[in-house]
């Protein structure tokens, strides 16, 4: 019985803890604590399991909540695509789940230095368990104006995590409820219209409808179609619809950042290439509309962009926010590049480049818990104090940049190489000229970290200055997740083939190929 | 011209939501005061809810309730699939609404507390006396 | 299949053998002893498994090893054929060398964060090992992307301003031009082919048109700036802050070599022999690094301070190397990747000599050295025979590998290049001599230096000796290299 | 910023414009919303859940899963505004802010609220029971009950009213009022159906298949509406203190 029941678990499991945190730790950071893990810990397994059936059996999972029909009822529709962004997202959540063990304590009771409101952290806890909740509905489920609700719920649970960084965050965050309202709203306009003219709400019964010629003739679907696209775009902060994200992720607290920055963007990625091939379809969005020239080079200017902003700051979580932007310009234009290459690249790199962007969250994260700064010179000295966060670093600054084995390598190749197929060279241009700003990005910061000037040393100075240095290693709950997160950008990278064959590449929609 | 009047009145409920978003998106973004942005936010999701209760609406129909007594299923007023489908707004709409009114009521809660703590930190609402103070 | 006389893995084992010994290393710091123990050990079973390998190419063969599968029709593979063996034997025998001289160049000048130093040492031979192995162009991408993120903190070991200067332009060359010229050529390339596994016949299609063909080669060239070619040359010797040690196996041998083998590969491999000759590529190849070679020749005659002139001199040897490549005649390839192997002890007999000059007098500049020869008459007359070497001069290996290449010339007919290696050798002679023409003849007088100066440590002195003697046992016995450069061109 | 918001505007408006003319006319019969999947409901909707009031069955089954996140929604905003704005108790304590006095309590007002909250909660209990039947159901019975505690606080003061309705347990039964809605759709696991199919609990509740779904209705409607009434009572509490849970407006 299990095993049919487990879409559902895999989402019931966070959202039950997020109650039982509410109900029955409300005195106890520890208990809270326990049940986050665990429930994350389970909704992970049950992930993988849903994985492996659908790896088995090689076919589409159909849960119909209620046991009512679709289009009647809601169903979860499970796919490849969608089978590895749940992995994704539940175990991302999972580490950022056992990294929060000294974080949340330390950062988030606290609304001024001394004053402490202890229920603070259970509350934190009940909104991390729905956050993820709602992060793992989206990606399940398979009825348009429910991805609303459930986007809805990702969005009020961030906002409040957000805004828990305290001070300027809560600015930062209302300006980003503003901004994402608006998305979520134009979502939910672009399925009114596309209710209005196919009667329906469930993504495969649309798609079929879809496909009569009257309806691609229709203005009304070419507007809900943008409408959607647009709301979509807003969420994910793509280039020039970014102004939000910077400030929002930039002030909140370690670990809400460790969560919200890489999945937030990447569901929202997921979100757009299920719309756009699971509801609408390739030959509509590329044949019919054909917009797709001057998304990809609204995408190259993104990656130019975030790119070169991110060069410009000074504050580390900062610049991880704009090559953030940066690589939602990779995911966007490798989806409309309108090939199978592209689209590959897009998916994989939704998986890589959410990993990378943990790995580094996680590890200036562990810096600035333990020197409390977050300036570029916190990272002063810093592989002599924690080498084991170093490390981290540079394999993620690595990814990042794109160097192989490492799993941003493969992602950059498939993209690029889709950028030669449909003969984008300014798309092939941009990501390359990223991948060598990231390069300088970080190397500054690893020279920073590794080398610093003898003069620039505190209290030591000349030769052998390492032996007395003080080593400062984050705890062991945030260094385990941080090297499980780096070596998972490893394997990602070696096993990308069986990820691709097994998994991105049967997600590609026929009209492709 | 007749034609064209008589086919805005005839699609009247599009045009009276589509003034009501535009007010309510304009002062989303352009109003200074946090307040008056998250008033500008509620018309705009009411403009949407607006949207989605008027194509629930049929000519002549009434509330999707049937009549029937307490424990009595089967003894509903028997009417043909074809009269009960005329007969009936559409439900749907409705249902999907009342999902939209309570998330209004969620992001409307959590921008006024946000709204509280801001002015709590700067002292004031006027978004560019805000970024004044931020940039001091 | 035959049963192989070395374990399946061989080749990955011979590269992973270094990467191993790094937590060895790092835990051992404190006990010096142990730590180069280590290091050593490493060497030795890096250096026994490459030859047990060695007689099985030797015969003909070529072997592959399939690590994983990346990309569909594209996999992480190791080949082991006779290029690839002549750069690991070359490769895996100076570490050894190098690191028997760097623990006493190090030890001599109480330098810091030594650990640091051998760990990164030992991955940048990893490196070096799996490019030379390298089955196709992904994986040798890969080791070439590591090997200038493992010799980075070599560089810039110094940590001054100077150190870090120099270290951020060494990334920034060797980063920009491998992620901005080589990785999309090397897309392009597959995109083209299919496929990136190096295949002597070349793995263009036939209707490939031509000025794709250009821009591939030259982006190619370009592409893999460790080989130097101007000009993204200069990184080189902005490299020479490093620790001696450092320049010598990773600046004049492994790192350059490696941009060398590289270009060579891509040229064989990727291109063709056949392809570049009759599509008369080589003719690019000659002139992009025939200029390479005069101008640096020229550059080096002016510079006074050693390593910086070496540096120079390295630079023109290179393009030197793959001007043979690119000449794509029979006996200018084999030249050509035979010449790496002789440059090689030349270079670094060369530049151990500097280091052991540095260790016991302080001095970096070649108008300081007058009358050095006499105080340390061991090294300097080791430096007289890496020169030569490196000039062409009997008795010398570079000899017989630059008359091959010369030859090669003729062969390709492409006489202008016949010209260039004279000039070259010319140029080469004009910058060596006068330094050692200085070290040893001069009066009492003119000497720069009291009789309290005498030879460097005893593990400074040696190694450079030994490369020395190799250098002159390559002249009577060339066919240990030659053999296995023969090999890659008996199947055309 | 003005003007580039009129230019968005606009555009939009001039877009949503031009689709207008694609639309059906109001109240069309025929549109295609209401042919497709809402004359389903409309046919079936008495035989397969025994409940005449099409929105409620459509709301509390066929799109029940729809419904438990929008009352986790509810829930989550609630929790979201309570950890925003909370103060910490010990520190409410020492601080001493001067605020204005409060007027004298007005006979008139609390009179009228204590006689009209009593009516709505009783309105409230009816508009959740009998949502299956007429208009209603849990949101709005929810909403009906919480205004009612918000008058009473409105009439008296916010801290009487949190002596009656502790803050604790405010948060605690809205947690249990979603736990209710889930655990519904939870058990409904263990006895052999899916998530939300209310029909598995025919076999505990003693009736047909279809008399379950009406009676598993019930049942989410009665935790949508604890949720509701809390949540509703406890952002008014916070929003109008500012989390101090003082006297409030």
């Amino acid at each position: 019985m299990i095993k049919e029941q487990l879409p559902i678990l895999i989402l019931a499991v966070p959202l039950l803890a997020s109650f039982a945190i509410t109900l029955f730790a409300r005195k106890s950071k520890i208990a809270a604590f326990a049940l986050l893990v665990g429930a994350m810990g389970m909704s992970f397994v049950f992930a993988i399991g849903v994985m492996r059936q659908i790896l088995d059996t090689g076919r589409v999972i159909h849960y119909h909540i209620g046991n009512w029909q679709p289009p009647f009822g809601i169903e979860l529709v499970i796919d490849h695509l969608n089978a590895m962004v749940l992995v994704l997202v539940s175990g991302a959540a999972f580490l950022t789940a056992i990294y929060s063990k000294n974080t949340v304590p330390a950062e988030v009771p606290y609304r001024f230095p001394g004053e402490e409101v202890p229920e603070r952290v259970p509350n934190y806890y009940t909104l991390y368990a729905l956050l993820v909740t709602g992060l793992l509905g989206i990606v399940a489920t398979g009825d348009a104006f429910n991805m609303f609700v459930l986007l809805e719920i990702s969005a009020l649970s961030s906002y409040a995590l957000l805004a828990l960084g305290g001070g300027r965050a809560y600015f930062a965050t209302f300006k980003y409820l503003i901004v994402g309202t608006i998305g979520a709203c134009f979502y939910l306009l672009g399925v009114g219209y596309l209710y209005i003219k196919t009667g329906s709400l469930n993504m495969p019964d649309l798609k079929v409808i879809l496909t009569s010629p009257a309806l691609a003739e229709s203005p009304t679907v070419m507007i809900a179609f943008m409408l959607i696209i647009t709301g979509i775009w807003i969420k994910m902060a793509f280039f020039p619809l970014h102004g939000w994200l910077p400030n929002a992720y930039t002030y909140a607290s370690t670990t809400t950042s460790c969560l919200v920055a890489p999945l937030m963007t990447k569901v929202s990625v997921y979100m757009m290439i299920r719309l756009m091939f699971s509801v609408f379809s390739a030959h509509y969005i590329f044949d019919r509309l054909g917009w797709q020239n001057g998304v990809v080079w609204l995408a190259a200017a993104a990656i130019l962009f975030g790119s070169i902003s991110a060069l410009g700051q000074t504050n580390l979580k900062r610049m991880l926010c704009y090559i953030i932007v940066a690589e939602v310009g990779y995911m966007v234009g490798g989806v409309w590049l309108a090939n199978a290459d592209g689209l590959i690249g897009a998916t994989y790199h939704i998986l890589s480049d959410a990993m990378m962007t943990l790995c580094l969250f996680m590890a200036v994260g562990a810096v600035i818990y333990k020197t409390g700064d977050a300036s570029l010179y916190a990272m002063r000295g810093i592989f002599r104090k924690m080498p084991v966060t170093s490390v981290v670093f540079v394999i993620g600054a690595l990814a990042m940049i794109g160097i192989p084995p490492t799993c941003g390598f493969f992602s950059k190749w498939y993209l690029v190489s889709g950028a030669i197929e449909a003969r984008h060279w300014g798309f092939a241009v941009a990501l390359l000229i990223s991948s060598l700003i990231n390069a300088v990005i970080f190397f500054r910061i690893i020279e920073i970290g590794y080398f610093p000037l003898f003069d620039e040393q505190e209290g030591e100075g000349g030769h052998h200055a390492h032996d007395r240095a003080v080593i400062a290693e984050a705890p062991f709950s945030m260094l385990l997740p941080m090297v499980l997160t780096a070596l998972s950008l490893i394997a990602i990278g070696l096993y990308s083939n069986e990820i691709i064959t097994g998994l991105v590449g049967r997600t590609i929609p026929a009209g492709l190929l | 011209m007749n034609e064209i009047l008589t086919a805005i009145i005839a699609k009247y409920n599009y045009w009276s939501f589509l003034i009501l978003l535009l007010i309510g998106l304009h002062a989303m973004i352009s109003k200074n005061n946090l307040v008056k942005k998250v008033i500008g936010m509620s018309i705009f999701q009411s403009a949407i809810i607006l949207f989605y209760v008027s194509i629930g609406y049929k000519k002549g129909a009434t509330i999707p309730i049937t009549e029937h007594g307490h424990g009595h299923a089967n003894e509903v007023v028997h009417q043909t699939a074809a009269e009960m489908v005329a007969g009936f707004a559409n439900p749907l709409p409705h249902v999907l609404m009342l999902t939209a009114i309570v998330v209004g009521v969620g992001t409307l809660g959590v921008a006024l507390a946000l709204v509280q703590k801001i002015h709590r930190v700067y002292g004031t609402i006027e978004e560019d006396e805000i970024l004044e103070k931020i940039k001091e | 299949m035959a049963t192989l006389p070395f374990p399946e893995a061989a080749p990955l084992l011979a590269i992973l053998v270094s990467i191993a010994a790094i937590p060895l290393i790092v835990l051992s710091g404190s006990k010096p002893n142990l730590r180069e123990f280590w290091t050593f050990l490493a060497g030795f079973i890096k250096l026994g498994l490459v030859l047990s390998m060695a007689g099985y190419i030797l015969a003909g063969n070529t072997y592959t090893y399939e690590l994983c599968k990346v990309l569909p029709g594209l996999s992480l593979k190791l080949t082991v054929d006779g290029f690839g063996m002549l750069f690991a034997l070359v490769a895996s025998t100076l570490w050894i060398v190098t690191s028997m001289y760097s623990i006493g160049y190090m030890r001599g000048l109480d330098e810091h964060a030594q650990t640091r130093y051998y760990s990164f040492f030992a991955l940048a031979l990893s490196a070096t090992i799996g490019v030379a192995f390298s089955g196709n162009l992904l994986t040798m991408y890969l080791f070439y992307e590591l090997l200038s993120l493992s010799t980075y903190p070599l560089v810039t070991h110094h940590q001054d301003q100077e150190a870090r200067t120099g270290g951020r332009k060494y990334l920034t060359y060797l980063l920009s031009t491998s992620i901005g010229l080589a990785l999309p050529a090397m897309l392009v390339t597959y995109a083209l082919a299919g496929t990136l596994d190096f295949n002597v016949h070349g793995i263009f299609p036939a209707e490939t048109a031509k000025s794709t063909l250009v821009i591939l080669l030259i982006m190619f060239l370009y592409g893999f700036a460790k080989a130097g070619i101007m000009p993204f040359h200069s990184w080189l010797p902005g490299a020479m802050v490093a620790p001696t040690p450092v320049s010598a196996l990773l600046h004049a041998v492994a790192v350059v070599k490696v941009g060398v083998f590289s270009i060579g590969r891509i040229l064989t491999g990727i291109f063709g022999i056949d392809l570049l000759s009759t599509a008369s590529l080589n003719v690019i190849v000659c002139v992009i690094a025939g200029f390479t070679v005069i101008v640096s020749s020229l550059i080096a005659l002016s510079q006074d301070n050693l390593k910086r002139r070496l540096a120079f001199s390295t630079v023109g040897q290179l393009s030197y190397i793959i001007l043979g490549i690119g000449l794509a005649s029979q006996l200018g390839v084999i030249g050509g990747m035979s010449h790496i192997a002789m440059h090689a002890f030349g270079k670094i007999t060369l530049f151990f000599c500097a280091g052991a000059i540095f260790v016991a007098t302080g001095k970096k500049y070649i108008s300081e050295m007058k009358g050095i020869g006499r105080r340390m008459p061991f090294t300097m007359a080791a430096f007289f025979v890496g020169a030569l070497s490196v000039i062409g001069l009997p008795p010398g290996g570079g000899l017989i590998t630059k008359l091959q290449m010369a030859s090669g010339a003729m062969q390709a007919d492409l006489l202008f290049v016949l010209v260039i290696y004279l000039v070259s050798s010319l140029l080469n002679a004009a910058y060596f001599f006068p330094i050692v023409y200085n070290a040893f003849f001069c009066t009492e007088e003119e000497a720069m230096f009291d009789k309290k100066v005498a030879e460097a440590p005893m593990l400074c002195v040696l190694p450079p000796v030994i490369t020395a003697a190799i250098s002159v046992g390559l002249f009577f016995f060339p066919g240990l290299f030659v053999d296995f450069a023969r090999l890659m061109v008996t199947g055309l | 910023m003005k003007l580039l918001s009129l230019v968005i505007s606009l555009t939009l408006g001039f877009l949503l414009l031009l689709a207008t003319a694609d639309l059906p006319d109001w109240g069309d019969p025929q549109s295609p919303a209401s042919i497709h999947v809402s004359n389903y409901y409309i046919e079936n909707s008495v035989e397969q859940t025994s409940v005449p009031n099409f929105v409620t069955s459509v709301l509390a089954d066929y799109r029940g899963y729809d419904t438990m996140f929008e009352t986790i929604v509810i829930f989550c905003a609630g929790i979201t505004v309570l950890t925003i704005l909370r103060r910490s108790h010990r520190q409410k304590k020492k601080e001493v802010r001067p605020r204005p006095a409060r007027e004298g309590k007005d006979l008139i007002l609390i009179s009228a609220a204590r006689i009209i909250a009593p009516m709505m909660q009783i309105f409230a209990l009816y508009v959740v029971a009998h949502g299956h039947h007429s208009p209603g159901g849990g949101f709005q019975g929810g909403v009906i009950l919480g205004s009612s505690f918000i008058l009473l606080a409105l009439a008296y003061d916010l801290e009487t009213i949190l002596k009656r309705l502790k803050e604790r347990s405010v948060i605690i039964m809205s947690g249990i009022g979603v736990a209710i809605y889930m655990g519904i759709g939870m058990i409904c696991l263990f006895l052999g159906g899916n998530f939300l199919d209310y029909s598995a609990w025919s076999s505990v509740l003693g009736v047909s298949a279809v008399e379950a779904r009406s009676h598993g209705m019930l049942g989410v409607e009665i935790g949508v509406a604890v949720t509701v009434m809390y949540i509703m009572f406890s952002l008014y509490a916070d929003l109008s203190s500012g989390g101090e849970m003082d006297e409030g407006l």
